[in-house]
This record gives C-alpha cells, sequence and structure tokens, in this order.
C-alpha cells in the first residue's frame, strides 16, 4: 500500500505542477483549485506548526511543567488572548493594548540594530584607504565605493531642490543605484533559472524516471 | 623511591617560595561593562620563563586558555558569565629545569549601570534622535520645511482617481514582512492615507495580508481612515482580510485576486522579497497602474522594471510625510536628512584619517 | 496601459516554451562547461577548510522547499566538507521548514531515512519513532553509491558528531537568545530529545563556542540576523550561502568590519564549491541548464531590441509622412 | 483609554528596550530578552485571529453562491482535512491528540509518513516550488519587454544586467576565456565581479545607510508616540 500511495503522491505533485504552471497561460479552473488548495494548504500548516512548535513548547510545557519558574509567562499569554478579544468588535480596541507592547518591542529593536548594523558599521565600513594596495583595480573599486556610497546616499536628501551643482551627485548617486539593480536583476535571472530547473528535475526524476 | 619524591616535593616547594615573591596574577573586574568581561594580569618572576593561564570549566575542570612567554603582561577574558565566579590557575614554569609557580584566583564580574563600550552608539544615538527631535519641535512651532518631488508618490492620488472612473477596485499589498518590520508599519502609514482617499472617493480597496497582527493593525488602520473621511458607513472589515502566512501560498492568493477583481490600480508597499516580481508582472498583465516601494534593495529592480512607479528605499519612509504634509512627520525628515549630512562627512574624515593612518575614527564606529 | 493583447500574448508563450525546452534538454544531455571560482566563494571555502578539526559548528536552515535547487547543494557541500575536516556539526532553523531540509541533507550523506536519525540516537530514550529495522539496513546499504559524487559519511552518528536542533521562530530574537545560551533556546532537539543528553551540546553553551556559523537562507530571516547578531553582538565567524537573488545585497557585509566571511549565491556559488572540492555534484550538472537558459534570455532581449528598433522607424518614418 | 494608554505602553517598553541595551544592570539587562520572548507568544495566538477571517471569508463566498465559490469550497476543505489530521496524528515528531497514528502512516509511505506530512510533502511542497518558479517565466518576459534601449540611466540598468547574466555563468568564461594575460581584467566574469563588488556594493550600502535613517526616525516616532496610525481612532 506505502507504494501505492508514494506514487499516487507523485502524480498528485505533477498534477498541481502543472495547475500552477498553466496560470502562465491564463487563469483557468487548474489554476484556480490549485490555487485554493494552496491557501487552505499553507494556512493549516502555519497554524498547526505554531501551536506545536511555539505555543506548547515556549508557553503550555514550561507554564505547566514548572509554574514558579515561569509564572511571567503568563503576561504574554494573557496579551496574546486579548489580542483575540477582537472577534467582538465592541471590544476591538482591547486588542491595542498587546498591539502597544508588540509595536513598542519592535521599535526598540529595529532602532538599535539598523542604528548598528546599517548605519554605524556600513559608514564604518566605507572609511577606507583606496590607496592601501598597489593593485589599480581596487584603488579604483575603492574610490567608487566612497563616491557610490555619498552620491547615492545625496540621492535620497529630501530637503533639498536637486538643482544646478546640487543635481550632479544625485545624478551620479542614480548612475550608481542603476548599476546596481541591473546587477541584481542579472544575478537573480541565475536563482530563478535555477528553481525551474528544480521542477523540471523533480519532472523527470521523479515522475518520468529519464535520469536519475 | 618514596624519599626521592619527598625530597623533589621539597624542592619545588623551596622553588616555588622563591620564584613567588616576584611572580604575581591578579583578576580584575573589568570597568564599566555588562558583567561579560574580566581582566587577567600577570608578571613572572626570576627563574620562570613561560606562563600558562587556566580556567575553570562549568565541571571544574581547568582548560587552558592562555599560553606566553611575555614576561608581563594582561589580558581580556570576554568569555565569562555576568555574577558567576570564574576560577583561574596561572603556572608559570620554566621550560627547561621544569620549576613552577602556581597561583589560583577567583573572580565574580560585576554588572556595572553603564556599558561604556557602548558610548560611540549611545552618542549617534542621541545625535540623531536629538536632531530628529528638534526638526520635529521646529516644525510644530511652524518652521516649515520643504520637500524636494517625489515622483511615484504624486501618481498615487491619480491611481486612485483612475480606479475610481473606471468602477474597480483598489489592491494594497503591505508586504510579506511581519509587525516586527518598520517597513510594514510605514506601509500602514501610507495604507492610511490611500483608504481615507479611496472612502472619500468611494472606490473599493482591498488589502490581503499575511500576518495576523498586520491583518489586525491593517484593519485598525482603515477602519480609522474611513471614519475620518466620514464614510463609517462605507467600511467593510472584509475587504481587509488574511490570506496564508506562507508566502508563496500568499502569493498564489493575490494572483487570483488580481487577474479576477481585475483592480485599476496596485499598491506594492512594504517588505518585498521574491514575490516582487510575480505581483508585478502578473499585475502588468492585467493593465493595472501599478506603484511598488520597498527598503530590500535587491527587489528594486523588479518593481522598477515591472511597475510604472517604484519608491526606491528611503522613499517609502518619506511617503508618509510627502503625502500628509503632517507637519511633525516632515521635521521628522529633515532630522532624517541631517543623518545623510552626517554621514557624508564622516565617510569623508574618515576616509581621509584612513589615508593618513589614523584608525580611531573608523574603530569607534565599527561595532562588529 | 491596456490589457496585454494577444500577439504579445502569443510571443510570451513562445518565450515560455523555448526557455522550458533550453531548460530540460542540458539536464538530460550533459554539456560540462567550467566555471571560474570567485573569491567570495573561496572565502567561505577556507574558512570551512582552515577550522581546527574537532570544532563544532552551526549550521542555519533558512530555507525552504522552493528554494531548495539552489540552497541544498550548497549544503549538501558544507555538511560533507565539514565532516571531511571533522568538524561537529549543529543543525537549526529560523525557517519553520528549514528542519526537514536539514534531515533531508543529513539523511542523503549519512544514507539513513530520516526517521532513523532519531531512532538511531545515543541517549537510548524509549521514543515512539516509527522507522522500522529493514529500512534501516536496506537504506544502509547504498553507502558510496557508484553514481553519488558526494562522499557517504555512513561513520557519522547523531548527537556525537551531528544533531539538528530543530525550529525557532523569531529570528533576530532567537539568535540573540543562542549568544546567551543555546541550551536555554533549544532545550529540545528536534526529535524532542534534551540537548543536555546529547554529547556534542557538552562543550557547547552559546554561539561565542562555535568555530562558525553558517546561514544557508533564502530570506528574512536568515543570513541577515546571523551576521546582525551572531557576528555583530557575540563576534561568531559568521558566513553561508543564498539564493542568488539576495547575495549582491550581501556583498556590503564583506568588508574589513570581517561582517561576513564570504557567501556563496546561488547555483553559481554552489557548482564554484563543488569546484574548490573537486566534485562533479548536483551543483555543476546544473550549471550548464543554467547557461542555455541565460543565452535564451539573451536571445530574447537582443530580439526585443531589434523589434523596438523598428517600430521606431516605423513610427519616425509615419511622423515625417504625415 | 482606548489610545492614550496604548501609547503609553509602547513608549515604555521602546524605552526599556533601549536602556536596555546600555544598562546592562538588574533589572534593565535581561527586559529586551524578555520582552522578545512575549513577541513570539503573542505573535502565536495572533495566527488564531488570521485563521477565523480566512474561514468566514471562505464561508461568505459559498454561503452567497459568489462567483467561483466551488473552488473556495475546495480551499476550505484543504484547510479543514491539514488542521484535522494535524490535531489528530501532530506533525513530524509532535504527536497529536490521538498519538502518532503509527498505521496509518505506515500505510502512507516507506519511511511511514504521517498524514499531515503526506499532504506536506506531496502537495504543499510542490505548490510551493511551481509558484516559485513562475519567476523563471516571468524574469524572461520581463527582460524581453523592458530592457530596451531608451534613456542612459535605462541603459546602464541593462547593460549591467547582460554583463552579469554573461559573466556568472560558463558562457563568460568560454567568450573571454581565450583573452590573453594582459588583458584579463576584460574577462568577463571579472568584469562581473569587479561590478557586483564595487559599485553594486556602494549603492547597495547607500540604500541601507539612508533606509536605516527611515527605519530609525520612523522607530523614533512611534515610541514618541508621534507615529500612530496603526493603533486606529478614538480617544
Amino acid at each position: 500500500m506505502a507504494e501505492i500511495m508514494t506514487i499516487i503522491g507523485i502524480w498528485i505533485g505533477v498534477f498541481l505542477t502543472f495547475s500552477i504552471f498553466s496560470f502562465l497561460y491564463r487563469d483557468n479552473p487548474f489554476y484556480r483549485f490549485a490555487e485554493q488548495v494552496f491557501v487552505g494548504l499553507s494556512a493549516a500548516y502555519g497554524f498547526i506548526y505554531i501551536i506545536y512548535n511555539v505555543l506548547v513548547p515556549n508557553l503550555f510545557t514550561p507554564v505547566l511543567s514548572d509554574f514558579n519558574q515561569n509564572w511571567l509567562l503568563i503576561i504574554p499569554g494573557v496579551l496574546g488572548v486579548l489580542m483575540l478579544v477582537r472577534i467582538y468588535p465592541p471590544a476591538e480596541w482591547i486588542s491595542r493594548y498587546p498591539l502597544a507592547v508588540v509595536i513598542g518591542t519592535s521599535a526598540g529593536i529595529s532602532l538599535l540594530f539598523y542604528l548598528k548594523s546599517d548605519f554605524m558599521n556600513q559608514i564604518a565600513a566605507t572609511m577606507i584607504n583606496p590607496f592601501e594596495t598597489p593593485n589599480v583595480s581596487a584603488i579604483s573599486g575603492g574610490l567608487l565605493i566612497i563616491i557610490g556610497t555619498i552620491c547615492g546616499v545625496y540621492f535620497f536628501y529630501f530637503s533639498k531642490r536637486q538643482e544646478g551643482v546640487f543635481a550632479i551627485p544625485s545624478r551620479i548617486g542614480i548612475w550608481f543605484l542603476m548599476v546596481s539593480f541591473g546587477a541584481s536583476f542579472g544575478y537573480t535571472v541565475m536563482a530563478r533559472i535555477s528553481l525551474l530547473i528544480g521542477r523540471i528535475e523533480f519532472l523527470l526524476t521523479d515522475w518520468l524516471h529519464i535520469i536519475k | 623511591m618514596r624519599h626521592i619524591l619527598l625530597i623533589a616535593s621539597l624542592m619545588c616547594l623551596l622553588t616555588d617560595v622563591i620564584h613567588a615573591q616576584t611572580t604575581s596574577f591578579e583578576v580584575k573586574d573589568y570597568p564599566w561593562d555588562d558583567g561579560k568581561k574580566l581582566i587577567l594580569e600577570w608578571k613572572i618572576g626570576a627563574g620562570l620563563d613561560s606562563l600558562r593561564i587556566q580556567k575553570a570549566d562549568p565541571e571544574g575542570n581547568f582548560i587552558t586558555i592562555y599560553d606566553t612567554t611575555e614576561s608581563f603582561g594582561s589580558i581580556v577574558d570576554d568569555d565569562v558569565q555576568p555574577e558567576q565566579e570564574a576560577e583561574y590557575l596561572m603556572i608559570a614554569y620554566n621550560q627547561s629545569t621544569s620549576d613552577s609557580v602556581v597561583v589560583s584566583r577567583g573572580m565574580t564580574p560585576l554588572v556595572q549601570w553603564y556599558n561604556l563600550q557602548k558610548t560611540p552608539l549611545l552618542i549617534t544615538m542621541l545625535l540623531l534622535s536629538g536632531m530628529i527631535l528638534y526638526y520635529i519641535f521646529a516644525s510644530k512651532r511652524g518652521k516649515e520645511f520643504f520637500i524636494r518631488r517625489i515622483n511615484a508618490l504624486d501618481s498615487m492620488e491619480e491611481a486612485i482617481g483612475r480606479a475610481t472612473e473606471k468602477g474597480k477596485p483598489i489592491l494594497f499589498v503591505p508586504g510579506i514582512g511581519d509587525l516586527d518590520e518598520i517597513q510594514t508599519i510605514a506601509s500602514l502609514t501610507i495604507l492610511s492615507h490611500l483608504a481615507y482617499r479611496a472612502a472619500q472617493y468611494d472606490a473599493d480597496i482591498i488589502v490581503p495580508v499575511r500576518f495576523s497582527m498586520v491583518l489586525t493593525a491593517a484593519r485598525e488602520v482603515v477602519k480609522e481612515a474611513y471614519i475620518r473621511a466620514g464614510r463609517a458607513d462605507a467600511y467593510r472589515s472584509d475587504r481587509v482580510f488574511y490570506l496564508t502566512d506562507d508566502q508563496f501560498g500568499y502569493v498564489a492568493g493575490i494572483d487570483g485576486i488580481m487577474v479576477r477583481e481585475q483592480p485599476a490600480a496596485n499598491f506594492f508597499l512594504g517588505s518585498f522579497y521574491a514575490e516582487s516580481l510575480i505581483l508585478a508582472e502578473t499585475g502588468f498583465s492585467t493593465g493595472a497602474i501599478q506603484t511598488s516601494g520597498t527598503a530590500n534593495a535587491h527587489q528594486l529592480p523588479f518593481f522598477i522594471v515591472a511597475c510604472d512607479w517604484t519608491l526606491i528605499g528611503e522613499e517609502l519612509f518619506a511617503a508618509s510625510a510627502y503625502l500628509s504634509r503632517d507637519a511633525q512627520q516632515l521635521g521628522s525628515l529633515k532630522g532624517h536628512d541631517f543623518g545623510k549630512i552626517l554621514c557624508i562627512a564622516l565617510i569623508l574624515v574618515g576616509a581621509v584619517l584612513e589615508y593618513s593612518g589614523i584608525h580611531w575614527l573608523s574603530n569607534m564606529f565599527n561595532l562588529g | 496601459m491596456s490589457s496585454v493583447n494577444t500577439s504579445v500574448r502569443w510571443e510570451r508563450m513562445i518565450l515560455y516554451v523555448i526557455l522550458f525546452l533550453g531548460v530540460m534538454l542540458p539536464l538530460i544531455f550533459h554539456i560540462g562547461w567550467k566555471t571560474d571560482v570567485s573569491p567570495h566563494v573561496q572565502m567561505v571555502h577556507d574558512l570551512v577548510e582552515n577550522t581546527p578539526a574537532g570544532s563544532t559548528v552551526l549550521i542555519s536552515f533558512d530555507y525552504e522547499p522552493s528554494t531548495m535547487p539552489e540552497l541544498k547543494p550548497m549544503a549538501l557541500s558544507l555538511v560533507d566538507h565539514a565532516w571531511q575536516r571533522g568538524h561537529k556539526v549543529i543543525a537549526v532553523a529560523l525557517w519553520p521548514m528549514g528542519v526537514q531540509m536539514a534531515n533531508d541533507v543529513f539523511q542523503e550523506l549519512t544514507a539513513l531515512p530520516v526517521t532513523d536519525i532519531a531512532a538511531d540516537q545515543s541517549s537510548g530514550e524509549t521514543k515512539t519513532s516509527v522507522a522500522s529495522d529493514s529500512t534501516k539496513v536496506a537504506l544502509s546499504g547504498v553507502e558510496n553509491a557508484p553514481d553519488s559524487t558526494i562522499a557517504r559519511h555512513t561513520d557519522k552518528k547523531y548527537g556525537i558528531d551531528y544533531v539538528n536542533l530543530g525550529f525557532k521562530p523569531g529570528g533576530m530574537v532567537t539568535i540573540k537568545a543562542m549568544g546567551r545560551s543555546i541550551h536555554e533556546t533549544f532545550p529540545a532537539d528536534a526529535f524532542g530529545t534534551p540537548v543536555g543528553s546529547l554529547p556534542i551540546m557538552d562543550d557547547i553553551v552559546r554561539l561565542r563556542d562555535l568555530g562558525y556559523v553558517m546561514s544557508l537562507s533564502a530570506g528574512d530571516p536568515g543570513l541577515k540576523q546571523w551576521i546582525m547578531v551572531a557576528h555583530d553582538n557575540f563576534k561568531v565567524l559568521v558566513s553561508g550561502g543564498t539564493t542568488a537573488v539576495s547575495a549582491p545585497g550581501f556583498l556590503p557585509y564583506i568588508n574589513n568590519r570581517d561582517q561576513l566571511r564570504g557567501v556563496m549565491g546561488g547555483l553559481k556559488g554552489a557548482a564554484e564549491y563543488e569546484k574548490l572540492r573537486g566534485v562533479f555534484g548536483p551543483a555543476s550538472i546544473k550549471m550548464d541548464s543554467q547557461s542555455i537558459a541565460h543565452v535564451i534570455i539573451l536571445i530574447f532581449i537582443a530580439i526585443g531590441n531589434i523589434k523596438a528598433y523598428r517600430r521606431r522607424k516605423a513610427q519616425r518614418r509615419k511622423s515625417e509622412k504625415a | 483609554m482606548k489610545r492614550t494608554i496604548p501609547m503609553i505602553i509602547t513608549f515604555i517598553v521602546g524605552m526599556l528596550v533601549i536602556i536596555s541595551e546600555f544598562v546592562p544592570h538588574k533589572p534593565f539587562g535581561p527586559i529586551a530578552g524578555t520582552l522578545e520572548n512575549w513577541f513570539l507568544i503573542i505573535a502565536g495566538f495572533t495566527i488564531i485571529l488570521g485563521v477565523l477571517s480566512l474561514i468566514r471569508m471562505n464561508s461568505i463566498k459559498i454561503k452567497s453562491r459568489a462567483e467561483n465559490w466551488q473552488y473556495f469550497l475546495a480551499g476550505l476543505i484543504s484547510f479543514g482535512v491539514m488542521v484535522l489530521v494535524g490535531v489528530f496524528w501532530g506533525m513530524q515528531e509532535s504527536s497529536g491528540i490521538l498519538g502518532h497514528g503509527e498505521k496509518i502512516s505506515a500505510w502512507l509511505g516507506t519511511p511511514p509518513t504521517k498524514p499531515f506530512d503526506y499532504l506536506f510533502n506531496n502537495l504543499f511542497i510542490h505548490l510551493s516550488a511551481t509558484m516559485f518558479s513562475l519567476l523563471a517565466f516571468y524574469i524572461a518576459s520581463a527582460a524581453y519587454r523592458a530592457f530596451i534601449i531608451r534613456s542612459f540611466e535605462s541603459n546602464l540598468l541593462m547593460i549591467t544586467a547582460v554583463i552579469i547574466m554573461l559573466g556568472r555563468t560558463s558562457l563568460g568564461t568560454i567568450m573571454t576565456g581565450w583573452l590573453p594575460p594582459s588583458l584579463q581584467f576584460l574577462h568577463l566574469p571579472r568584469i562581473a565581479d569587479y561590478i557586483m563588488m564595487y559599485p553594486n556594493s556602494a549603492a547597495q550600502r547607500a540604500i541601507m545607510i539612508s533606509a536605516a535613517l527611515g527605519v530609525i526616525g520612523s522607530s523614533l516616532r512611534i515610541i514618541l508616540g508621534i507615529e500612530r496610525s496603526y493603533l486606529g481612532g478614538g480617544k
């Protein structure tokens, strides 16, 4: 029986694969079916996953097994339940309390982390001496990094009309951005093709057994 | 045999006494830290040439953490637990004669009220926050700040207008980040503005979300916008709905909405990843006016290629100030601009200092 | 902008079909083009190569089935290389499905079915493992299968040489907690065995005790969070692999602060790593399809430009006549 | 009460997180960690809201026999089945309320596969991977449509993309591999690496730095209660 179920599983997989691919042609009943099944399954997956992997180990198990050590966890538990009172519209506003805790935490953490990692560390990483090495490409590269970063940051300067002389660094900044976007695009082509390779591999290997 | 051992140990003891007079080992608390560091200082006495420092692991076994032949010096052990005693053994010995002195020391690292090492971070934070607050209050007092044109934002109103004319809905996707992502919150702020306009024009706005917490916040935002526009009656909570936590399940669902409901204007604003191009291409094929924006740099090319308008990086955060012309937000934006000038100045000064062989500035900013 | 009309749609369909065939055919008929190794992949390789034997290292499986084609070859190479160098491997996941991704890789390298990894645990606890002994025997016989190009490590024992600690949500928050204590963050492994009973975890208290951290990352949370917390806060060497799409975004982190010690980007990165190790593995095979697909896209860009040029010319002529 | 207290909570919580960064002493030091853990638990509960919203949306469509209602029924059934098998027999190594379901697992595959994992492996994975792989086609059609020689800026984007596409596969090696050592800098993979390493890094860094300022400003406004649209209206 197990082998049959495995084979059935592969055929279901193939059917769903082609159903999704059919969207490339146009919207059609197969895609609609696959789409709704996908939404349903993934919502269920997330739900079950959170229960088994977040709520049980992080809340229920510690509180039930050792209450004295973990009684503080009652607070987020209560806040979590308060989140659910939204189901009853007149009490909707109560959910703002847990929301406030969540957003306050996020804001504090984000402020510090972005300040450290994306602001200070990136500035420090740009404080370089391009002439450290005799290598021409490294020197030109180092200069490009400094010029590109400065002009790029200047492009995002909002409170000044970027005209005349002030438009020049902004313009150079755009050039750098465009080169970077082109680079990301070109680079991404690779990744996207590999995804397709993965799908075709499934069809050729598991379904048709053409390749090993 | 026993006699030999006895004599040997007596000799050891004797040499110990001699060397110990000059050999020293001290463990000190690292000042102004979070209790995760201790300073170990040593001095090797005459007749000894090597030193080994051992530290007790949780089971009490001593493990060598440092070996040297320097006669004096100090190291920082940054591998200790706050307020838990750390025990050390210093073994000073002579490589050729095997004479040795063993000193044992213990110390409990103290947790102070201020972490001195984080001072550069604190200064930068206070400076930036201070300037942002200064401009916010200046703006509140009536000082006006200029803000340059952001084309993508000017076109938003037009897009809503078009949707209203055609009698088709507006699709707003607040990204795939949860509420702990500031981009998501920035997106919801823009949603507040768009929903207000949609309510005024009586256009239908659809907001599918990926996370339940975003659902909660998005409903608050849209509802409040409708109330503000005096159209509380027109608010429909089922137009702001949850699809699924799964990235591609969410995308499949939105694709379905785009081809079936045929929204005339699509807004993809927030934190986006691989799905950016799926959304933008599908939206393009339905002929909608598309406005996108994200601070995730590597997704920007796809939005730029496939959408009509794109908010690049910080423009997403500037959007709410730009749209609302709210004095406080404009002030805040001016504060960010101060940060940019600061950044440019620092990079220039830093690069010049590096060129001159002075490294303290870049070291100060290096928190990594 | 109007709805895409029929002729444009047919054009697209032709492009899609050609692309599909262009990717499929090289998978069946290998070509064997060669690859250059980029310095960033070399850095990753050197990190593994130069970490002393006996170190314990962490690999974070921050991806899911959708990005498997790109990231799994990297995972195979990394674990294989680490084991070959005598490292012990701890797997964690910041993505829910990363747990299965890790099991998948261990299973393939040890030639053990996934459920037997649990049964194989040295802890000896009674577990309701659903594996049967017969499958274990049957599958462990396939070691050194002739078609495989990556070594089989049938000697590696769960709990001693490797462990799968499973998934914890929270991303940055979780990593931060691991910086304080891995044991507290992951009280049990993915199979519910208390972490304290696994020998591999004996010397490992927190991130600082690891030789390096690798993240195989398909987005957030992933490599970026590992850099921000594990490196920036806890000074652990961080490296890893990402989908080709996010790789450029990580280059700024490869700087003189050593925030990131090299990165493998996509299939190419994986193929380069295989080349460095002298292995003709899954990534190298797929690189040919990749190259053909690129040629197809480039040809289409050229056709698109020729068409646009003709159209413009025609318009100009029209306006001249008018 | 409805809005002021949440704002005060946000302020206090945000400030505590920031203070705990600089003040390692108790009680501040561990506060950030505690709050971070709380976030997970609150978010965990909230998923119920999402699930209810999904069920409600689909039920409305089915009840009112809206267009395409059959598909929403299929979605609802998929959801229900997956949740039920997950609750009954658990997933992977977690046991459900009926235990591990050894029999049904052995029936479904070798090695034994739980019903939840069976659905995951045979339906979910394929749906997810195929949806993602659509990007291969979309990226090709987007390039075909948009990479047209136009303005200087758009040409920059296109040329860089083409160079990288060539340089990042075996093609670049083949096309320029024959170059003599003196012209090695024109080797396509090298040019690609150079672009990735320098101009690309610079631009990415610029975006990161300025976006970080945006995040810092927004966070600050949120903590200080200036930015509060997420809290909705009311006093």
